[in-house]
Order: C-alpha cells, then sequence, then structure tokens
C-alpha cells in the first residue's frame, strides 16, 4: 500500500487525523486516545499490517507531549510515523502498545524513565536506566540539574 | 648409580644409618616426618612447575608466548605469583561459616596428599604400598569433593552453592567411570597393588597388551579422570563464565591458592595412575623378546619414564582444556550415565572373557 | 507414599540471583536478576542504565559535529557505522549529494568494522561457552583491523572518521594494500574458526535447539541483525534501504530458519564472508574525486524531522533527528538495536539453564553502552 | 612407648572428641563435619591393625559415600544461617543415660572377656582371599547374602527414585 493508501486507511478511523508526507514516511498525528484501537488495527489488518515497531519515543514540545511510533510492515515494505499528541503535558498519561508489538515494553519504560509519561495498563512501568528514586524526568525540556548538568 | 634404578638401596641405607643411632619408636618417626617432608617438597614443586607448564601449554595453543617477563623464559612467573597470593587479604564474607570456610581448602590438600603418598614413582620409591592400592586411592581421592562442598556451602553466596552443587554431582558420577575404567586392567593384573601392576607390565604396557577394551578403558579413563579433577571441559564448578568461579568465589590469598595447587596436584595424581595402570608407570618401554631393545630402554631411569608418561598425560588434559568449550551440566551427567558407565560396563565383561581365554598378550 | 508426593516441603523453590553488573559473560555492566528453580531460568529481569550517560540529552545542546563523536561511544564496536549514520541523516537533511568516492570508502570502513565486530563476538562467544582459546583467535585477526584503522584515524577504540560532509581525511596510502592484505590473511584464518568452535561437538550440543527465537517474535520484539535474521526475519537495512555504496555491490542477506544459537552463530561467520566479498569487490574500485562536501563550520538543519537507519554489526541503528532551525537539534533519539534485542532475551531464556542463557546472551552480542546510551 | 602406641592415642583422642562434637554442635553442617572426622578416625584405626581393605571400604562408603549424602542433603534443604534448636533437658538427659549405659556395658565386656593370644593369627585377609571369600559358594562363601544385599540396595534406589520422581509441577509457561 503506498502512502495515500496509509492516509485513507488511518483518515477512516480517525477522522481527525493530521498527515503530513514527510521526506521519507508518511507522518500521521492523531490524539492519544485513539491510539490503542489504531495501532491495533494498523498492526493485525491484511492490507496495512505494520507488525514491525522498529522505533518508539517521546518528544516534549512547548505545549503537549508526543509519542513517536515508527512503524514498518515486513510484508508490504511500508513504513509510517505515528505521532501520537498528548494534550497533558505536566501529567501525560497514553495507552500502552507493548501487547500489540513486545518491544515496546522496554521502550515504554525507557521513555516513562526519560519523559515521565505515563503507560497505562502497562505490565511492569518502573523505571529502567534512572536509579528508582530519581527525581525528574531528565528528557524533558524544562529539567534542571544544577549538579549533574553542565550549563551551556 | 644403583639407587637411580632401585630406591630400595637408598631407604634402606637411611633406614639402617637412623638405626644406628636411634631408638625404634624415633626411627618410625623421623621416617614419617622425612616422608611427610618430602611430599610437601613434592607438592609445591608440582605447583610451580605445573602452573608454569600450563601457562605455556595454553600460551602455544593461543599462538601467544606467555610469561616472559620474571626470569629467562618467564620461568620466575609462579613463584612471583606464589608470593603476591600471600600477600592478598585474606577475605570472609560477613555470613559465611568460618570454620568451615577455612577447612575445606585443607580438606582438599589432605585428600590429595593422601592420594600421593601411594603412588609409585619408580622402583622402591613409595610410601605406602597396600595390596589395596587402586582401592586406597579412589577412596582418599572421593574425600576431596566433601572440601568443595563444603566450600561452596560455607561461603554464603549463591553461585558458590550451584558450583558446589554441580561439583558434587560432577565428581560421584565420574568416579564411578574412573574406577571401573581402572578395574578393567585390574581384571588383567588379578591385582590390586601398585607395586605389583607396574611390575605386571615389565613385558609390555598394559595398554598394548590388552588389546582393544585396554584402549577404550584408557580413552574412558582420560574423560573420566579429567572430569573428575574439574578441569576443563568439565570445569563446570567453576566455569568463570557462568558462575564467576563457582565453589571458590570467595576464596582470596593462601586459601584459594591451596585450591588452585589441589587442582594441579590432583591433575598429576590422576595422570599418575593412568600412566601407572595403563602406560607401565615407571616400568620403561618393553617389547617381549627383543632383548637388545629392552636393555637399552633400561637405562633410561624409572623416574624418568614415570614422570615422562605422566607428563605427556597432563599435557593430554591440558590440550583438552584449551580447545574445548564446557559441557552443560545435564549433558555433562548424560555423557556419564548414558555413554560412558554402560560402554564401561560392556568393556569390563569384554575384558574379563579376554582375560579368561587368554587372549591378551 | 501420596502423603510424601505432595509433601510441600519437598517442592522446589523460586530463588533470586543476580547476573551482574560485575560479572564475566554480561560483557559489561548490565544486571540480570534471574529467577531460578533449581538451575532453570523462570525469569530473566534485565536491570539497565549503569552506564547510562544520556547522550540523547547531551545532543541537544551540541552541533551536528560534535554529535558524531558521540555516537562511537554508545556501540564502540560498530563505531564507524553509528558515526556513518548520524552523518547520512545529516546530509540527507541538507540534501547534500555525497560523492562516490566517500560513499565508498565508507562501505569498506563500514565493512571493515562489521568484520572487527563479529571477530570480537566470536572470540567472546568461544569463551563464554569455556573455550578460552578462541578469545585469543578472535583478536589476532581483529588487531589487523584496528592496525588499519590506526592508520587510518589515530585512534583504536572509539574510532571517528566520518563526518558530515564526507570524511575527515582522506584514505592513508597504505589503506588499500593493507585491507587486501588483511582480506587475504583472514580467507586463510576464518575456516579456522570453523575448525575450533563450529564443527566441535560439544559446541553444537550447548548451541543447537538453544535459545529458540520465532520469526514473529523477532518481529515483535524488534529484534534485528544477524540475531533476527537467523530466525528467518529479512531486515538487513543494506539491501531493504542501501545507503552509501550498498546499492552497488553484489552481497547475499544471510538468512536462516532454525532461530536458535547455532543459527545465530552460522549467520555471524557467514556475515564475515559476505562482508570480505563487499570489501574486495570496492577495495581496487574507490573512485577519484574529494574526500569531503564543503559544509559550513556550525551546520543548521532546517525545521523537520529525519530518520536514518543503518546496519551495525548488531542490527538496525536507527537516527531520529527533528531539528527546529537551531544549530542543535530539538531531539534526537538513537534506535540501538542492542536495546530490542535485550528485550527478547527474557522470551528465548525461561526454561532454559544458566550455562544456556550464557550461549544465548553471547548470540545475542550486546554491547551495554549501546543499550544504555 | 611404642609408636604404635602413640598413634592410637592420638587417633582414639580425635575420634572421641570429634563424636563428642558431632552430636552437641548446633550447626548441622558442622555435625556432618565433625562426624566424617570421626569416621576417618576409625579407618585409621582400620590401617594400623593392617586391615587395609576395611580400611579403604569405611572410607569409601562412609565417608566418601555416607557423609557426602549427608553433606548433599543439608545443601539442598537448609540455609547457612539455620541453627538447630536446643534439645529439651528431657531429651538429654535421656540420650545421656542410654548412652553412659552403652558404655558401661561394653566396658563391662571388654575388661571381663578373656582375652588368649593365639599363636595362629588364622587367614590373612588379603585382597584376592576377601575376594575369593566374597564370591565364593563353597564353604565359608557369601555370594548368597552379597547378592540378597544387593538386591535389597536395588529396591531402596528404585524408591528412592520412585519418591524423588513426583508428578512434575505444571509448566510455568
Amino acid at each position: 500500500m503506498d502512502n495515500e493508501g496509509i492516509k485513507k486507511f488511518i483518515l477512516d478511523r480517525v477522522p481527525e487525523a493530521e498527515c503530513v508526507e514527510g521526506s521519507q514516511f508518511l507522518q500521521v498525528t492523531i490524539p492519544s486516545e485513539k491510539i490503542f484501537p489504531l495501532a491495533g488495527e494498523l498492526k493485525s489488518n491484511e492490507s496495512t499490517s505494520f507488525d514491525f515497531l522498529f522505533c518508539l519515543t517521546a518528544v516534549d514540545w512547548p505545549d503537549h507531549m508526543q509519542v513517536v511510533y515508527h512503524l514498518k510492515s515486513t510484508a508490504h515494505n511500508h513504513q509510517l510515523a505515528l505521532k501520537c499528541k498528548i494534550a497533558s503535558r505536566e501529567n501525560p498519561e497514553i495507552e500502552t502498545v507493548c501487547h500489540i508489538w513486545r518491544t515496546a515494553e522496554l521502550h515504554e519504560r525507557e521513555a516513562y524513565d526519560l519523559f515521565g509519561i505515563k503507560f497505562l495498563n502497562h505490565p511492569d512501568l518502573r523505571r529502567l536506566l534512572l536509579t528508582d528514586d530519581w527525581e525528574g524526568y531528565p528528557m524533558r525540556k524544562d529539567y534542571d540539574d544544577p549538579i549533574n548538568m553542565i550549563e551551556y | 648409580m644403583n639407587w637411580l634404578y632401585d630406591f630400595n638401596y637408598l631407604t634402606r641405607s637411611i633406614h639402617e644409618s637412623l638405626a644406628e643411632t636411634f631408638e625404634p619408636a624415633t626411627v618410625t618417626i623421623v621416617e614419617m616426618a622425612l616422608a611427610g617432608l618430602c611430599f610437601m617438597i613434592l607438592f609445591a614443586l608440582l605447583g610451580l612447575v605445573l602452573v608454569y607448564a600450563e601457562r605455556k601449554v595454553s600460551a602455544f595453543f593461543q599462538q601467544r608466548l606467555g610469561p616472559m617477563r620474571v626470569g629467562k623464559w618467564g620461568t620466575a612467573q609462579t613463584l612471583a605469583d606464589v608470593i603476591k597470593l600471600l600477600m592478598k587479604e585474606p577475605l570472609i564474607n560477613k555470613n559465611a561459616d568460618r570454620f568451615l570456610f577455612n577447612l575445606a581448602p585443607y580438606i582438599i590438600m589432605i585428600a590429595s596428599f593422601m592420594a600421593m603418598a601411594s603412588l609409585p614413582f619408580a622402583k622402591g620409591l613409595q610410601a605406602l604400598d597396600f595390596d589395596i592400592g587402586l582401592l586406597y586411592i579412589s577412596a582418599v581421592s572421593s574425600l576431596g569433593v566433601i572440601g568443595i562442598l563444603l566450600a561452596g556451602w560455607s561461603s554464603d553466596n549463591k553461585y558458590s552453592l550451584i558450583g558446589a552443587m554441580r561439583s558434587g554431582a560432577q565428581i560421584i558420577s565420574y568416579e564411578l567411570s574412573v574406577g571401573l575404567s581402572l578395574l578393567t586392567i585390574v581384571v588383567l593384573t588379578g591385582s590390586l597393588q601398585l607395586s605389583t601392576i607396574v611390575e605386571s607390565q615389565a613385558n609390555g604396557w598394559w595398554i598394548f597388551k590388552g588389546h582393544i577394551p585396554a584402549v577404550v578403558a584408557f580413552i574412558i579413563f582420560l574423560i573420566a579422570s579429567t572430569a573428575e579433577t574439574n578441569r576443563g571441559p568439565f570445569d563446570l564448578a567453576e566455569a568463570e563464565s557462568e558462575l564467576t568461579a563457582g565453589f571458590h568465589t570467595e576464596y582470596s590469598g593462601l586459601k584459594f591458592a591451596f585450591f588452585f595447587l589441589a587442582e594441579f596436584a590432583n591433575m598429576f595424581i590422576v595422570a599418575a595412575i593412568g600412566a601407572t595402570v595403563f602406560l607401565g608407570g615407571w616400568m620403561p618401554f618393553h617389547i617381549g623378546g627383543w632383548e637388545g631393545f629392552n636393555n637399552i630402554m633400561d637405562y633410561v631411569p624409572p623416574l624418568f619414564w614415570f614422570f615422562g608418561k605422566v607428563s605427556f598425560l597432563i599435557f593430554m588434559m591440558m590440550w583438552f582444556r584449551w580447545t574445548f568449550p564446557r559441557l552443560r551440566i545435564d549433558q555433562l551427567l548424560t555423557l556419564e550415565w548414558k555413554y560412558l558407565l554402560p560402554v564401561n560396563l560392556m568393556n569390563i565383561v569384554l575384558m574379563a572373557f579376554l582375560s579368561l581365554m587368554g587372549w591378551h598378550f | 507414599m501420596e502423603e510424601v508426593i505432595q509433601d510441600k516441603d519437598l517442592e522446589s523453590k523460586e530463588y533470586f540471583i543476580n547476573m551482574g553488573p560485575q560479572h564475566p559473560s554480561t560483557h559489561g555492566v548490565l544486571r540480570l536478576v534471574l529467577s531460578l528453580d533449581g538451575e532453570i531460568i523462570r525469569k530473566v529481569e534485565p536491570h539497565l542504565g549503569f552506564i547510562h550517560r544520556s547522550i540523547e540529552k547531551m545532543c541537544e545542546h551540541d552541533v551536528y559535529n560534535q554529535i558524531v563523536h558521540l555516537t562511537d561511544r554508545m556501540d564502540y564496536l560498530s563505531c564507524h557505522i553509528n558515526n556513518e549514520a548520524v552523518c547520512l541523516c545529516v546530509e540527507q537533511a541538507l540534501q547534500l549529494e555525497i560523492p562516490d568516492r566517500i560513499k565508498v570508502i565508507r562501505t569498506i570502513i563500514g565493512e571493515l568494522t562489521r568484520l572487527s565486530s563479529h571477530q570480537l563476538w566470536w572470540g567472546v562467544m568461544g569463551m563464554d561457552l569455556g573455550a578460552i582459546t578462541s578469545f585469543l583467535y578472535g583478536f589476532r585477526d581483529r588487531e589487523m583491523i584496528t592496525d588499519i584503522f590506526e592508520e587510518t584515524c589515530g585512534a583504536r577504540l572509539t574510532m571517528n572518521y566520518n563526518l558530515p560532509g564526507g570524511l575527515m581525511f582522506d584514505i592513508h596510502p597504505n589503506f588499500q594494500k593493507r585491507t587486501k592484505d588483511f582480506i587475504a590473511h583472514f580467507k586463510k584464518k576464518l575456516p579456522e574458526y570453523d575448525t575450533l568452535l563450529s564443527n566441535n561437538v560439544i559446541f553444537r550440543q550447548r548451541t543447537k535447539g538453544i535459545g529458540y527465537l520465532s520469526k514473529e517474535d523477532a518481529i515483535s520484539y524488534g529484534v534485528t541483525g544477524p540475531t533476527a535474521r537467523a530466525s528467518g526475519f529479512s531486515c538487513d537495512v543494506r539491501k531493504h534501504h542501501p545507503y552509501s555504496g550498498y546499492d552497488k555491490v553484489q552481497f547475499k542477506e544471510i538468512l536462516d530458519t532454525e532461530g536458535d544459537c547455532y543459527a545465530r552463530y552460522k549467520c555471524r561467520i557467514a556475515e564475515m564472508w559476505e562482508s570480505m566479498s563487499i570489501i574486495e569487490q570496492l577495495i581496487d574500485n574507490i573512485p577519484e574525486g574529494p574526500h569531503k562536501v564543503p559544509t559550513k563550520a556550525v551546520i543548521k538543519l532546517p525545521k523537520g524531522e529525519w530518520y536514518q537507519k543503518v546496519e551495525t554489526a548488531r542490527g538496525e541503528f536507527g537516527v531520529y533527528i527533528i531539528s527546529e532551525g537551531q544549530k542543535s537539534p530539538y531531539r534526537l533519539k538513537f534506535r540501538s538495536p542492542g536495546f530490542s534485542n535485550l528485550s527478547a532475551l527474557d522470551h528465548m531464556a525461561r526454561g532454559c539453564k544458566i550455562a544456556d542463557l550464557v550461549a544465548i546472551m553471547s548470540t545475542l552480542d550486546l554491547v551495554i553502552p549501546d543499550i544504555d546510551r | 612407648m611404642a609408636t604404635s602406641a602413640i598413634i592410637f592415642y592420638v587417633v582414639a583422642t580425635i575420634m572421641i572428641v570429634f563424636s563428642l562434637l558431632a552430636v552437641t554442635s548446633r550447626k548441622i553442617l558442622r555435625a556432618a563435619v565433625y562426624l566424617l572426622f570421626a569416621l576417618a578416625g576409625t579407618a585409621g584405626i582400620y590401617f594400623m591393625v593392617d586391615y587395609y581393605f576395611l580400611a579403604a571400604v569405611q572410607l569409601i562408603v562412609y565417608a566418601g559415600g555416607i557423609v557426602v549424602l549427608i553433606i548433599f542433603s543439608i545443601l539442598l534443604t537448609s540455609h547457612i544461617e539455620e541453627k538447630m534448636e536446643k534439645p529439651d533437658s528431657l531429651k538429654i538427659i535421656l540420650t545421656a543415660i542410654l548412652g553412659l549405659g552403652g558404655t558401661a556395658v561394653s566396658l563391662y565386656v571388654i575388661t571381663n572377656h578373656l582375652f588368649t593370644p593365639q599363636p595362629t593369627t588364622g587367614v590373612e585377609a588379603t585382597m584376592s582371599t576377601i575376594g575369593e571369600k566374597l564370591l565364593g559358594y563353597g564353604a565359608g562363601g557369601y555370594v548368597l547374602p552379597f547378592e540378597v544385599i544387593s538386591i535389597l540396595l536395588l529396591a531402596a534406589m528404585v524408591g528412592a527414585i520412585v519418591v524423588a520422581k513426583r508428578n512434575k509441577p505444571e509448566n510455568h509457561d
């Protein structure tokens, strides 16, 4: 399926999705509530079958949080950058996708650790890289640690 | 130069000169002390030489030089290591059972000392010559495992405990194969006395005289004895990539050195038993009927023959260690119980049959 | 009799053991908490972050030329390929046209890196399984590649050669000759690897059927690289999304269907042959030209986002740059192969023994800084 | 004093001391180790009186076999910090009385028995005589008891395997 097809596929299910044709991937932004049904559909539907989540990351924008899923289909060889906009920047929450793509389990823990995004229904959401008693989420733009960080 | 060929002259003269000056009780005690001293020196020398040999052999297999800096060709390297080990701090875990923790290395050492006492180094050079020599050796060598079990349990470390359990299962299993493969030759010799076994090979070593069953027994003995000394590829008890160092993880300094020494001493002991039973011990290489050839061979002193054969077997064991990957614990036990032991039992029956029919040389 | 059998005291209980952070076979400071039943593994739980340096955060303050130098601290065995990924991503954003000479040299350097990484992996794998000799063999041959790199870029471990827009320097005059010498040497030595380990009975027993990973699981866990290809997951970035000079050379993507430790082992050995063939195709055909396209001293990327994936020795390495038009990226994410590969460890190791876990870990070929970043 | 007497008293002291330690120790593995020393001392006595075969069998069966088995089972079941409870005083007194009574009876028998030195020591217990006796089916042969015991051991082994091989707990995954 080409980018147009994927765009149509997503718009059929999530009408409010914003699609941008990037240089490599089709970039689709959807509200965070829609991720779980859409992700399940993207993987299980034969025409899309995005079975390979090769990158999951979060971005801290000034007014919102964003979780970016880079998806690929090993059968059709098409790719997609799916972005979820989480309205609350202070207390972001989103449904986990780790039951759809197992690799998300560790990636989501990392995002939780560094950005403080709560992945609901995640089986084991704990700090991954930092110590358990670490305060704050270091990858956020407003994170300030006068001891360990070098100011530029 | 007679004493080089028959140590009875030497021991008798020492005994007589002692008996002239002391009363009999003192003589016995002095002789016991002398024998103990000799074994202690032998033990220390073995440690020095074998550690150096292992390093050089491993270096040879790995296309490198090995120790080269301390002394000519690195010969003093082991000595330097001894000094290092002596200066190390002896550490003991807080929760460790201190008494057993300290005792364990000594049990292993004592077991190897006891086994070494009955080895026939040369004609007349044997501290204990029982008529149950082989049985005695397998009896005392089975004591060493207690030291390993104690070491693993008392150091209060899970890795050590796993190592000890593995080692216990391994040594107890492989003792069977060692014993049975030796028994295969005992069927031929009709005696358990080590000196008799050596004497019986005057016209050819058992490995040549005993046909194929003897060769099979020898191969089984090599495998099983390597396993019983906890050396690679059967070094599961210490498996550094799995259990860090297994049962001696928590040991340091001198006590670690004891384990280390005992490992090499045990290697020497099993090699010596193998050499004695299969390769004729100190008996020179003889071919029945070739008088001239046999006479030439007789010029080489028995001690040389003994240590030559032992070195060969030790080299074989080092060869195994530096080429093979380690087995897994279930594979190890499968190898023993499903392959070595049945083959061994069949072999012993076959050997008994050969012996009965008189088909051996 | 029934009472004895059902006695609760006889039930074996699970206990925990800490494998790492200091353990010979975790290859770095990785801590695995194992739930054991006897020697059988019930669960493996990785605890990461012992060498987490927050490189992604550091990148948000660095200019792109500096970022390149951080990437080789991550997967230090695939340093050139990591550097290349960042360079390619920046070049893609700037839409720079890269001359063929640079592409070819990058490909050769990348394949040499892969070879040296696989050699080290092979040596360490043998050592994990108890055959210490293989370690020395691996390092003996790796030494020649390290020498080539030292001559090329001056370092032996944390090497930097790629820059956005090309290479730091032109290749050393000896480069082609030494590389050809190495290939000739290694073609003779690689069969030795098979003699020492691959054909060894104990080795096969230790690896065959151990740590099975199905194709579906490999995809779902995001496992890439030789680890995934041994399960039949065709994921070679060099084939699917060719970069640098990989569209110009002939090579096979090594695929296997067994999915066990032995298949992963065979895949890496076969990849070494392929890497050598790639180098052989290119080494005599390096085109003439400049070694660098002029760029500004401080590169500013336009507003936008780019993702570049490359195939490192361990799998798919991705660089995801979001730029707001500044000299530093707004967000930079490194998708490291080891991180995803590690996530499948628990799945593969359940029901195995401790010794099998060691074998599985070594066939995953983990580099801890690559996981912790 | 003759050397053998000195050695005998040393070994006997070792045996007595370690036997006492074995029953009084509060740590179970230590008790097992003390038992090992006591048994090894017994083997030493056998060596002294030239019963080599018996001594070796003592080492193999008791020291190498039974004690290893005991230690192994302790390793499997107990933890390093465990200590045995102190038995109540009634038990201590009862066992003490029993032990002392046993000692008294043995001493009485030994002191009152008239040991007549015999001119010939009978059969010399060499390896081959023991072997022939053990497998002999003529007069004084032991082949029947030998085989009966081996069948008993086989039954014990089968029983142990049956007890140990319970139904496997359902798979965890």
